[in-house]
């Protein structure tokens, strides 16, 4: 079934995805939740690579600039995810997701 | 200028790099067990017994156990012990010698207090400081054999001080012979006019006591 | 690799012929095996050797600039001191703390270790002495840098140890405050020379001006100044004297190590060295002509021997500033880097920037362009120079004669 | 020889994030992800896009972790506050349902489909290519990705950063 070296990270990344998301669904802690995204966001940056290495296209490097800009991306959202949760811990002293429901500033 | 500082300070480091090599005055650490530096004269450490002779050293201890020291000693480290019998001593008068002299060094405080008042310079302050010992209490208690040295050791040590002790005995000494030759003469002259009146030799045998030193 | 020029003197192709005696009889994917293998048992017993000498070395300059002897009691002028050295700390017992979190624990100089030794991969030693030829070599160097922080977090926080941990706060606070400046500083070399591969940088640095002057980038106006600012912060990244704060003996007994002993302080120990050496390795690839000989006379000698010179001078230029300077405060410390070596990094982009688009200019341009290239690099330096101890009244040393 | 490296990669990467999803302890559970991270910028390098593996490296190993373990530290009230208290069995469940479900329809589409056959030869991505890229056609892109990383971090000091109102917090 698995024939060409695509498929295989194709599958790779899709794992990757969903343990991402089971993790962002599952834990309660905020910064875990934002670090289940950060896997989410991986997985992507895999496939753009695994199209770019395996794909029928000769070889624009648009895959590849892609995924720096989406490398940059992330960082800055981690950064600011990050910044929140320290916001929210200030606000309420433990970073349950649950608890995290007061919309008054 | 932001840098100038710097430039400066590496600069010092740098001719005291480059002078530890040429300049003696740069380097002055000594490499101690290999080199020695060479100890002042004045230098003084634990006190020693001098002896007269190195080959019998308790024979010829200048020391008559007059117990000055152990009175005088601050922190009453000395220990003496009288002989019963005497011994002539280095001017041929028969005097007592120490039994038992024990110095504790641990106690000892190298003030020199024995030294000035001991009246027939018999202890003097050596120049010793590798006296490590393995064990805490005996070792450190110092008795008449481990102190007795030879009086060349003396003036190998304070070769200044030594002389002037050994003049200062020399000429008591002779001060003594005479006394004694003059104390013989007036005992033979006693002898040769037995008829002579009664009381004119005894002031002139009193007469001679050997003073102490100043 | 790249294959040896025959026209290279046999003292230059040694060290290929060498490994060639050994691995050219083998097939193909093993011979690639062998020749890393060989190229990595040859760097580590090399700058093995190297770290165990510079300890030595170290300790008898701050010796003679002490005006002391240094360690000689060891064998003759001390020359079995790294021995002496090496068989106590690795006889030593190693403790861990009861609540310490031990993996980690065990962790972190391993990971210290290998990220600073696999810095060593990408700098050309020699003509031909290369272990691998990567593309972007010179990000793969850095990036590699960036995992010590990681290292140097897990130290702290796995001995559980309230003052390891505020110190490996410090130490990070430094590292990454003087990660920006490091980085900053080498991008002009990349700008010029075209190229991010450490082989590039170094053929780009090969011309002679005027038949003897070697043009390598230390000696243009921009090169200078990120030569400067890669060296001071290569001096923090590599916790080293001015800024040794992270192991400062007198404050907090040592930093994010107080809860090592053993064998791990060695490995903590050593790869402080391989840092240093690897960071001055780099500075040698990208500002100080790599291998290149300094006149074209004495390209006889071998290459990898310039590359061993220029890295041991470097080496004991930080020797040198470690006896010479006190440590900076943390906040000293951070303000000298957000406000004076980023700034100045950024600048030298500008400066770069300029010299390259004039680089057509010939004749009394060429004067033009080192005057204005000069004035873009040395105002800077003094305004914000005078900038950042405006507050402090000039003090009055009196230098010891 | 290099898929069976590339398998071993993928394995590691994928057993270091499902444990760092699992752990209570919240520091193991960060510093196995930051495993994870080496493990896909390994990936990229078997992959020939060297560039983006370093960068990838500087950028997560160096700079993502630190935020992410000082944000660990400074959101907890005392030294064991970082084992994280289980979550209830059936919040879980329903976790590993829908992630089950997303898998399944992602493996239909990958397996199922026919994909065009990989180019002869693996395309390479010169750095300096790269760098004419960039400059070329996404040179308005780099600018305003440089434009975002400045407004997020100016962004996340202010939105960290103490209250300058002063409003008295409880003690922690």
């Amino acid at each position: 079934m698995i024939s060409s070296p695509l498929q295989l990270c194709l599958v790779f990344s899709s794992l990757l995805f969903c343990i991402g998301l089971a993790g962002a669904l599952s834990r309660s802690n905020s910064i875990l939740v934002l670090l289940g995204i950060e896997l989410m966001l991986n997985a992507a940056n895999l496939n753009f690579i695994a199209f770019w290495r395996f794909g029928p296209a000769p070889s624009p490097a648009t895959g590849v600039i892609f995924v720096t800009f989406s490398v940059a991306v992330a960082a800055a959202e981690a950064a600011v995810g990050l910044a929140l949760v320290i916001a929210v811990y200030r606000r309420q002293r433990n970073i349950r997701l649950q608890e995290a429901v007061r919309l008054k500033g | 200028m932001l840098g100038s500082g710097l430039l400066q300070g590496l600069a010092v480091t740098a001719k005291n790099f480059v002078g530890s090599f040429h300049d003696p005055k740069r380097l002055t650490t000594v490499e101690y067990p290999e080199k020695r530096t060479v100890l002042p004269e004045a230098y003084r450490n634990f006190p020693f017994l001098v002896s007269e002779k190195a080959e019998d050293p308790m024979g010829t201890l200048r020391c008559v156990a007059c117990q000055i020291c152990e009175k005088e000693c601050p922190p009453q480290c000395i220990y003496i012990e009288k002989s019963k019998d005497k011994k002539p001593d280095a001017t041929g008068k028969m005097q007592i010698y120490p039994a038992v002299f024990l110095i504790d060094s641990s106690v000892c405080m190298n003030c020199q207090i024995c030294v000035e008042v001991c009246p027939f310079d018999a202890i003097k302050m050596d120049q010793v400081f590798e006296i490590a010992t393995q064990e805490r209490f005996h070792a450190l208690l110092l008795d008449r054999e481990q102190l007795a040295k030879p009086n060349s050791y003396f003036h190998s040590i304070r070769p200044s001080e030594a002389a002037e002790v050994d003049g200062r005995l020399a000429a008591e000494r002779k001060v003594a012979e005479e006394k004694a030759k003059a104390a013989a003469l007036a005992k033979a002259a006693a002898q040769a006019k037995p008829v002579a009146p009664k009381t004119e030799p005894a002031p002139g045998a009193a007469s001679p006591k050997p003073q102490n030193p100043a | 690799m790249m294959p040896s020029t025959p026209q290279d003197s046999l003292l230059e192709r040694a060290p290929q012929l060498l490994r060639d005696l050994v691995t050219s009889h083998l097939p193909e994917p093993w011979r690639w095996f062998a020749n890393s293998l060989i190229a990595m048992i040859v760097i580590l017993a090399v700058f093995g050797l190297l770290f165990a000498a510079l300890t030595l070395v170290e300790r008898k300059v701050l010796g003679r600039v002490q005006n002391r002897p240094g360690p000689n009691r060891t064998g003759p002028f001390g020359l079995l001191q790294p021995i002496a050295d090496g068989i106590k700390m690795l006889s030593k017992e190693d403790i861990v703390p009861r609540d310490a979190d031990h993996i980690l624990h065990f962790l972190a100089p391993v990971i210290l270790l290998a990220s600073t030794v696999m810095a060593f991969a990408v700098i050309p030693y020699g003509r031909h002495l290369v272990p691998v030829d990567l593309d972007a070599a010179v990000l793969y160097f850095f990036a590699v840098g960036a995992t010590t922080e990681l290292a140097v977090f897990m130290a702290g926080w796995s001995s559980h140890n309230k003052y390891s941990l505020l110190a490996a706060m410090r130490a990070l606070a430094q590292l990454i405050s003087y990660e920006l400046p490091l980085l900053l500083s080498w991008v002009p070399v990349v700008m010029i020379s075209g190229t991010l591969s450490t082989t590039g940088i170094v053929a780009a640095q090969s011309a002679w001006k005027w038949g003897w002057v070697p043009t390598w980038n230390v000696f243009t106006p921009w090169g200078f100044a990120g030569f400067a600012v890669f060296m001071v912060a290569a001096l923090a990244e590599s916790n080293r004297s001015p800024f040794d704060l992270p192991e400062a003996e007198s404050e907090l007994i040592a930093g994010h190590l107080t809860e090592y002993s053993g064998c791990k302080y060695v490995f903590f120990f050593m790869a402080e060295y391989f840092g240093m050496t690897a960071l001055s390795g780099m500075a040698v690839t990208l500002f100080l002509g790599g291998w290149h000989a300094p006149l074209p006379s004495l390209e006889f000698i071998p290459s990898y021997a310039w590359f061993g010179a220029k890295l041991i001078t470097l080496l004991v230029g930080f020797i040198w500033i470690r006896a010479t300077f006190p440590r900076l405060r943390i906040d000293q410390l951070t303000r000298f880097a957000w406000k004076f070596l980023v700034p100045l990094a950024l600048i030298n982009l500008g400066t770069t920037a300029f010299w390259s688009l004039s680089f057509g200019w010939t004749g009394p341009l060429q004067l033009v362009r080192w005057a204005v290239a000069i004035v873009l690099v040395v105002v800077p330096f003094i305004v914000m120079g005078r900038r950042l101890s405006s507050g402090v009244a000039p003090r009055t040393y009196s230098y010891a004669t | 020889m290099t898929t069976a490296l590339l398998l071993l990669i993928c394995l590691v990467t994928l057993g270091s994030a499902a444990t760092a999803m699992l752990l209570r302890n919240l520091i193991h559970s960060v510093l196995l992800l930051i495993g994870s991270w080496i493990g896909v910028a390994i990936f990229y390098l078997s992959c020939g896009a060297e560039f983006v593996a370093f960068a990838q490296l500087l950028v997560y190993v160096g700079a993502v972790s630190m935020v992410v373990l000082f944000a660990v530290l400074l959101t907890r009230r005392s030294r064991t506050d970082v084992t994280v208290s289980a979550d209830t069995v059936s919040r879980a469940w329903s976790a590993v349902m829908a992630g089950g479900a997303v898998l399944a329809v992602l493996l239909y589409g990958a397996l199922m489909t026919t994909l065009p056959a990989a180019s002869a030869h693996g395309p390479a991505a010169p750095v300096k290519q790269l760098g004419a890229e960039l400059m070329g056609i996404h040179a308005a892109s780099l600018l305003v990705i440089g434009m975002i990383l400045t407004v997020a971090t100016l962004g996340s000091v202010v939105i960290a950063s103490e209250e300058p109102s002063g409003k008295k917090e409880d003690a922690p």
